[in-house]
């Protein structure tokens, strides 16, 4: 049970069953979707670019308790961050949930280092990441866990 | 409930512990583990026999040639076609749907006409008529599931009102893999028939569970997987009425399918090996003849009874919990040997992680089956499906981990 | 020549009597024998690992998605592709090649078109290009092979003739299973890549035979199988340049290979799952990768060296024999390790049913080349094909079998 | 060899050397032709039909020794039948080939009881056979010995 415990922190449950900025934002100008095709885990990504900074961001969908609390935690930390930054992000977000090493500054994000020891369930972590950048992008394709692979 | 004694020691995968537990593996809608007589017949094989066929006249090739073609008359008689040439060899379910949709479809499906399908079908039987009807013009329909929870299996009325004389060909899942609905094969091929429409049948969670018999089904084709029934991966079946096959053109071409061969032009054999063109895969087929015989001597009847109870008893344990909803027939309802199920607040995903962690084995998705999650209001379900190594205290232990789970979520 | 000690105790099948003989196995063409580790390598499978693949989260589903996976990597790495996404498994050659003959061929051949192969292509890379060309309106053409006995190989000036901008895909083997020619596959990529032409290299009897680099062959496409390179029946490659495989549409439809799926449509997921509809042949490709690991370990440069020697000394002991005809390279060209040949008088078959008798297996026949025999006048050949465990020894015997079956007919 | 030497017996290992009836007959006027795929043996069956007997046959093709002397002693002995008898002696070699028991009454078709030894080989012995019936029925398509299974 202590692989478990680490993939589900407390973190994680608390997002998952309370997920912040859920729903479709009324005033986005980007949106992207994902879908995790070998499980049914969907995410939809809306946000609001100001200029180049994202000034409001929401996700709806549905998924597993983890991709649910990423993408929840991921709209907190979006929000307010410019196109380059949230790149920065993902990199560090992608290197924890598949190495498992903690991120340096002291971050919420560190939660999923856990995900790393389960190799199928990075996609799930990853999914909400994906369809921001691709909204960011403005990309008209929907994103997929599976077209970018981890 | 039937049991047989020991016959877990047939299966060495199942002596192992996953994460410090005993194995409890319930994902054999997936696929089935496979019986050591299964097992050395691929070493045997290899190990004494091992060559090519039919185009061989030496000792091994012969021998390759007789396993082969006796694997044909092996599968013919375990689902009682009247002629081993009925019998091809294909990598699985869906490759035998993808060779009746191309094939038959191309040669028969014009604008005007209605593939019908219907509304649990797995994606395996559903997209390649899709796309069938895409290419020839003609209109894709299906037969609905009656009840929110599917309970009702599908929409007899309907299936009446749908089959007009359009519908050229109607394809069904002879048992769900996602409701465990247990379709009435022999009335539908009965009722197409009498409008004139081709039957495909998706066996791939029937042939390996139960007593099966394409004459009585009255069936046109019937697809269906080793892997599924104690076989090797790699190897399945299309089984096809003579007398349609015969009129039929191959799907692949190559070695071993033709007559004759000029740079200009070629002539195909007869059914099987028009429908097998290069080298096929001797060592799963024969392989999969074994598998036959391990099924019949244990009885498939006995199987059937087996699977079904352990599904009734898994349906009243997991009925007790916290939120849970049971898809597919109603508890006392006939049902095959799995049982689906989704939790209020908590996800298929998590709940399989989570019991894996107590070495118990299952299956959270959409199985294949979008559509219907879709129809159902579903994502995903939980899936433990039952064979004939499983027993009833392995299924106590599935239901002590699904209370452990939804503890921990705090929904219980 | 390169020899590697106990190597024939490596391969269980070889150490049996035929008729009373010891087993001579000389039928490598057709299918090689498999070493004990590629034997292992399944049973290990199904006594552990056995699951389905990709939809599955618990402990054995992802020992299996990580075995089926890394042996696309370890043939990946065989043949030296950019990326494993380009490695599609599919049951052997002859699908392989109809896959791209299908999907390619459907979306990108018109009338007018010239569809190009050779004059020594096996039926499996002949008949699904003339299907294709026929299906398409295109027009199927052939470069001629040289000489009375085909010893000159391709006629390279006819190519240049042929080679046109019209020429949409050229499609060749890399190595003839009847003659022995090697083709040079690289210096035809780069012919056909400057008229702009897709290349389709039938690698059957070449990638367990030598070193392979997909990229400095530089082609689009490849095929090979797995039961001709020491791994098992019903697995092989499709190797296809990313560029590519991501603009071609699906050939067969169905579960794995989809992204979403409603009653009406489907989109698909890229390449390598968008080739793989279904349940794979996971054991198989599992085995797969432990005979790249056997052949890797012997080195392929070896192998090469070793049946080349071995085809030159049977050459030679062949050749004094009375009214023998070999086809093929002439004596110190180079040639793969096999040599076919034809007796005034006495035929193929009744030459393998005596051969057998002495322990040796042989093919004889048209080895799916009919136009090709009919080009060299012939009906049939006796072919004896080499592999890593055959030995000059082995080749005596063959020879002293020979003189005994001539002089049984009385021509010698 | 005991079995071998059954299966080339004088009789065969003559007719091979010596074949009866070999070419084509210019009075024909039924015609087949009969391919063994799996070989690449080929057998055409040339005969004059005078009413209901057959008044001359000859044969054509290449093959192994099994094939070619099995035509040319089918000549020999289809010679003068009706397509009644004609069955009826292939009925006889069928079996002949197949249980390797010899006829009651002697004739040379009993060489061909070693045949049954080598399942492989009933497809050579008997293509030359399938082709004559093939022709007497004035039947259009080929006949090969794969679609008239053994
Ligand atoms: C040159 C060549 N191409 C294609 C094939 C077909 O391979 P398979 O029968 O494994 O599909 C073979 C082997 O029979 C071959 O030798
Ligand atoms: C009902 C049904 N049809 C078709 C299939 C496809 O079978 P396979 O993946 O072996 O081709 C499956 C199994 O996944 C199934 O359960």
């Amino acid at each position: 049970m202590s692989d478990l415990a680490d993939l589900y922190q407390q973190v994680i449950l608390d997002h998952n069953r309370r997920p912040r900025n859920r729903g479709k934002l009324p005033t986005a100008n980007r949106v992207a979707h994902g879908d995790n095709p070998s499980c049914g885990d969907q995410c939809s990504v809306y946000l609001r670019l100001d200029g180049d900074r994202i000034g409001d961001i929401s996700f709806d969908g549905s998924g597993c308790a983890i991709s649910q609390a990423s993408a929840s935690l991921m709209t907190v930390q979006l929000k307010g961050k410019t196109a380059a930054e949230a790149e920065k992000l993902y990199q560090q977000f992608h290197d924890i949930v598949t190495t498992g090493k903690e991120p340096e500054e002291i971050s919420d994000i560190g939660a999923f280092a856990g995900v790393h020891a389960f190799p199928a369930r990075i996609k799930c972590a990853t999914l909400g990441w994906h369809a921001a950048l691709n909204a960011l992008k403005g990309d008209p394709v929907p994103a997929t866990t599976e077209t970018h692979k981890d | 409930m039937p049991t047989w004694p020991n016959v877990r020691a047939d299966f060495p995968v199942l002596h192992q512990q996953v994460n410090g537990k005993p194995l409890v593996y319930l994902d054999n809608g997936a696929t089935s583990q496979k019986p050591r007589s299964v097992i050395d017949a691929l070493v045997h094989y290899y190990e004494r026999d091992n060559s090519n066929v039919h185009r061989g006249l030496h000792t091994l090739s012969m021998r390759a040639t007789d396993g082969y073609e006796g694997a044909r008359t092996r599968v013919a008689r375990f689902i009682n076609a009247a002629d081993p040439a009925e019998i091809i060899f294909t990598r699985g379910t869906t490759e035998g749907i993808n060779v009746v949709a191309r094939s038959w479809g191309h040669a028969h499906l014009k604008p005007g006409d209605i593939v019908l399908a219907t509304g649990m079908e797995h994606h395996s039987n559903l997209v390649p008529w899709q796309q069938a009807a895409r290419a020839s013009g003609a209109t894709f329909k299906f037969v609905p599931v009656l009840g929110a929870d599917a309970e009702g299996g599908l929409d007899l009325a309907a299936l009446d009102q749908l089959l007009t004389p359009q519908v050229k060909v109607f394809a069904f899942t002879h048992i769900s893999n996602t409701l465990g609905t247990i379709n009435p094969a022999a009335e539908f091929c009965r009722r197409a028939r009498a409008v004139g429409a081709v039957t495909v049948i998706d066996a791939a969670q029937s042939v390996g569970h139960g007593p099966l018999d394409v004459q009585a089904l009255g069936c046109d084709f019937l697809a269906f997987s080793g892997h599924k029934m104690c076989g090797p991966t790699g190897i399945g079946v299309l089984y096809g009425r003579r007398a349609l096959l015969d009129k039929l053109a191959p799907d692949e071409t190559g070695g071993g399918m033709v007559v004759s061969v000029t740079y200009e032009a070629a002539t195909w054999k007869p059914a099987p090996e028009r429908f097998e063109a290069g080298t096929p895969n001797v060592a799963d087929a024969i392989a999969l003849g074994a598998a036959c015989d391990y099924l019949d001597a244990l009885g498939r009847d006995q199987i059937a009874a087996h699977d079904a109870l352990l599904a009734q008893y898994a349906m009243e344990q997991l009925s007790v919990l916290p939120g849970i909803r049971i898809i597919g027939p109603r508890v006392g309802a006939p049902r095959s040997g799995l049982v689906s199920f989704a939790f209020e607040g908590v996800h298929a995903h998590d709940i399989v992680t989570f019991a894996d962690e107590d070495g118990v084995a299952l299956r959270g998705g959409h199985h294949c089956n979008q559509p219907l999650m879709r129809h159902l209001g579903l994502t995903s379900t939980t899936r433990a499906s039952f064979y004939l190594y499983n027993t009833e205290q392995e299924i106590d232990v599935l239901v002590a981990s699904m209370r452990r789970i939804l503890k921990f979520f705090g929904t219980a």
